[in-house]
């Protein structure tokens, strides 16, 4: 297997202890879970924000730990969404006084280990509400929105609620907020290269050397089809299409882009695929208000890329705009 | 012919050693229709149980505790989408025989009937889904079965193993409208579910150790 | 080749082409020349500083323009130094007045363009300045350290020299501690999949399954030799402990540390060969300053990760906590 | 017998040609001890020449201002490492025939000294360090051996070519002391220099156009 790891079994636990000692100064892990939240959690008069999932998506979710970003994340193994107890330590520590709010993607794993986490916190009398991610159209149709999974529009949702947080909004707000970002956010993306199970060593999908799937999800999940590789500007028409069709993103709308690496994807290839989508936002009238590319959330060694589109608003425009200082997303 | 305690706390051991078997064929189930780690999940949640289960103080003799215990550490630790399903199914369990040392033929029955109960509660899940559910509630209604023909317990046993391995296999036509596969449509049809293939060897090896027939550890 | 590009001859300008669009809030492109330079260069009063190379190493170069950092990138092709026209354009652009520092790494392609470029620009009286990187103790031993060539160690030159600049520090004094930052910084990689250059399709090398290459330049040039793939622990003890004892690095020194990921391989991955050279400076009882983990100079997917260590003084630490804006290295 | 400007002209269409078609060869040279790129860079640099020769005036007749115009766009456009040794040594080519319409052999060989002149000033480079000046310097010797040995300009060229060639040959065995590839040390030996390999198809192909033996474009 050609990953740089020792036992497994121990992948996680020292990533984490690495992770750990190189961002002592921006935060801590608690001493009995899983879970690392920022350095002077709990923030007095500040809503909490809790996040987490599997492992494997680095630099989610613990990168985005920080001011202007989220509090706490519970850290599950890889591609496994983080039990109950972890969850419910997060909430618990970064409990400001102001109540919680969870942020997490459409997974059954996560719905329910959040969920279960959050009635607990609840009953002890912490105020809690979560705001559920499901920004791949590919995922279901629209009238299952509901199935989608979340997949990279959740750092919008990071971001968002991070800024309207230090802002001292309440929990109802950053919820209303929050949930209308989830709303206007649509992704899909595009894989070549599976990851590597670091269990096995074996990859997480089998393709063929011309091949590449459309609309696959960040553990390697399939998506809507397999088909021969394209050229970047045939291949980000395609997603950019179907996304822009989803909202429907229209003339005149203004569009946070978000172009996410999903791990061997160079940098190079992203900023190619960008120039596309930028093309087609302005043969749609549509104006880019800010645009971030990189691995943001990823699958480990995967190839591909997705395409993320927000609508934005004045408020969502203030929020996107505030400064944040997390672990690996850094805003002046 | 009642089950005693020492035999489900044996249980528990075999359905580990099942699991650690089979965890790359779990993760292989995996991978065509979700994220390649359901054996590894899995795995680790059954060794969270066998952990809490040793932490029992040697009087113990409570099997409704030792399920919930088993519940509760799945829960609390087990992560993934199996952890709160497994979880509390075992929870639910443990709840309908709290206070038995031993377990009659009726108790089992309503043991996996409140297992059953516990996943469909939790994951909102109904026959032909392809999840878990399609393994054990099929499995439950051999059971009941078979207890109101009168049968003896080690045919009992032996029809719900097969009734759950025919649930198991039954996933592999359906279409999945739960969990991680439900986003395939059309493509997740053709493969077994994982959860549905882990809860035929939680059954069997489950099962098998109650009947004193050894480990009962196969696949 | 999985790789999303359109033609091969048109991914550089394609790439600029994004990229521009994509950051044109920060920086602008010389209507002449593949040069990049910062928004508001000529700054007025502040030594300019340029840097280029080749492209296919992104964030380098290109990601690093911005305040606190570079001010201007002569753009190469893929692997190759850009031409002397570009970089003499670059000088010309960013000099404010105070004169110029160029910033390459110790390839004979870019120190002769860069060096034709300076001589260029001093002819018509504009004070220019360099500094050549070599932290790459792979390429050649400690006796011929003018012959080895440049690695991750760049990212630590702009970074100090341009907090330096914003400081409004001279060009003599930029190029003493530059050259000090330099001196005092060695790396060295390991790689296990190489790059697929787009020109033909072709892997940059050839290697087995399960083997992988030590000292491996970012461009894929071969490095000291062959291996075995090795537990994450093992290759990170080799390879730091060939960094420690090429400086030396000694009991008591404090270092910023680099992890650089060379393309596809995981920041999971790196964060665990950060937990061993934490583990192993602990027991040469070498302190670590400040630590940066991630992709910062790739060879666009090849696998693997170089280690870096830089040995501070009083005023390296003063510039390395010095805020800074870039495009792709932003520190608060 | 002396060469006339369109001569010259055409060997910089007939260079590019050559590379065009050696482009992957120079790449799959420059792989083991290089970067992969060398084919691409030397026929980059050539088209660059042949936009900038395709720009003089009609009426140019100097062969001096062809080779310095070549020489200046490679300087100033062509990069990489062998941007600055090309491009400084079209220059230095074009300095010592400046103002000729035509070349004699005594002009021909002195052309090619100050090229080679040029590589080494611009690269530091000597004979036996396994770059593009092991092709071109024992060119030279032969090419002066041919001048003060009275030959034929036919033979002189083919025999240049062949010193060429076996100069070419000759950085198979060396150690690299120059450039990317002597970072390598003893793992450099065994590959011919991916320069040496371009400088010889930029020399063939010049010297065989000189000839009027036609496009001379082969490998
Ligand atoms: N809502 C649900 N109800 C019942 N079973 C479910 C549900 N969601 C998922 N499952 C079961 O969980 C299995 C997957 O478990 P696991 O691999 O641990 O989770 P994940 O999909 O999060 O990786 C599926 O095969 C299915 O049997
Ligand atoms: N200092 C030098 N003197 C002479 N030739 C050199 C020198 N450095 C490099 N070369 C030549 O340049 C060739 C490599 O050119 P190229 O691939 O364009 O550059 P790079 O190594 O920057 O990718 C080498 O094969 C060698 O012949
Ligand atoms: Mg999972
Ligand atoms: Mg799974
Ligand atoms: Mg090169
Ligand atoms: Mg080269």
């Amino acid at each position: 297997m050609k990953k740089f790891i020792n036992r497994p079994e121990n992948v996680v636990e020292e990533m984490l202890e690495g992770f750990v000692i190189a961002n002592a100064g921006k935060l801590r892990r608690l001493p009995t879970e899983r879970v690392l939240v920022r350095k002077d959690a709990p923030v007095k008069g500040k809503v909490g924000i809790v996040t987490g999932g599997g492992s494997g998506h680095k630099p989610a979710f613990i990168g985005y730990i920080g001011k202007g970003l989220v509090d706490a994340v519970a850290v599950g193994d890889i591609f496994a969404a983080p039990p109950v107890q972890r969850v419910y330590e997060a909430i618990k520590a970064v409990d400001g006084g102001k109540g919680v709010l969870l942020c997490l993607g459409n997974y059954s794993g996560d719905v329910m280990n959040f969920g279960m986490a959050q009635e607990l916190a609840q009953a002890e009398g912490i105020p809690v509400e979560s705001v559920i991610v499901n920004d791949d159209v590919a995922s279901s149709p629209k009238d299952r929105m509901d199935n989608r999974r979340g997949v990279a529009g959740e750092v919008i949702l990071w971001k968002v609620v991070g800024a309207l947080a230090e802002e001292g909004a309440d929990l109802a707000k950053m919820k209303e907020v929050g949930t209308r970002a989830v709303f206007n956010t649509r992704s899909l993306g595009v894989a070549h290269t599976p990851c590597i199970m670091p269990s096995s060593g074996k990859p997480s999908f089998e393709i063929g050397d011309n091949e590449m799937e459309i609309g696959v999800g960040h553990h390697g999940e399939p998506g809507i089809k397999r088909m021969s590789m394209m050229s970047a500007d045939e291949v980000t028409e395609l997603i950019t299409l179907q996304v822009i069709e989803d909202l429907p993103f229209q003339s005149g709308d203004e569009v946070t882009v978000l172009i996410n690496g999903l791990g061997s994807t160079s940098l190079l290839e992203m900023y190619i695929c960008f120039r596309k989508v930028a093309q087609i936002l302005a043969d749609h009238s549509i104006k880019i208000y800010r645009t971030y590319i990189g691995e943001f959330f990823t699958s480990m060694e995967m190839g591909g890329f997705s395409v993320t589109l927000t609508k934005m608003d004045d408020e969502l425009k203030r929020l996107m705009d505030a400064p944040c200082d997390g672990v690996h997303f850094i805003q002046h | 012919m009642a089950i005693p305690f020492e035999r489900v706390r044996l249980a528990f051991s075999q359905i580990l050693e099942a699991l650690e078997k089979n965890r790359q064929y779990l993760n292989d189930l995996d991978a065509p229709i979700g994220d390649s780690d359901h054996g590894e999940s899995v795995t680790n949640a059954f060794r969270k149980v066998k952990e809490a289960i040793d932490k029992l103080p040697p009087e113990e003799r409570d099997i409704g505790k030792l399920l919930q215990e088993a519940g509760k550490s799945i829960i609390f630790s087990g992560g993934a989408a199996m952890g709160p399903l497994y979880g509390t199914a075992f929870m639910d369990a443990g709840k309908v025989v709290s206070g038995k040392t031993e377990l009659t033929r009726e108790d089992l029955v309503a043991l996996w009937e409140a297992f059953a109960g516990g996943i469909a509660r939790r994951g909102q899940a109904k026959v032909g889904e392809k999840t878990m559910y399609d393994t054990i509630y099929p499995m439950v209604e051999a059971l009941k079965k078979s207890l109101a023909e009168g049968k003896d317990l080690s045919i009992m046993i032996e029809e719900a193993i097969e009734a759950a391995r025919r649930g198991m296999e039954s996933t592999k036509d359906m279409l999945s409208l739960r969990g991680r596969s439900s986003r395939l449509g059309e493509r997740s049809i053709g493969h077994i579910d994982p959860g549905a293939a882990s809860s035929f060897i939680v059954v069997r090896s489950f099962m098998e150790t109650l009947l004193e027939k050894g480990g009962g550890v196969r696949e």
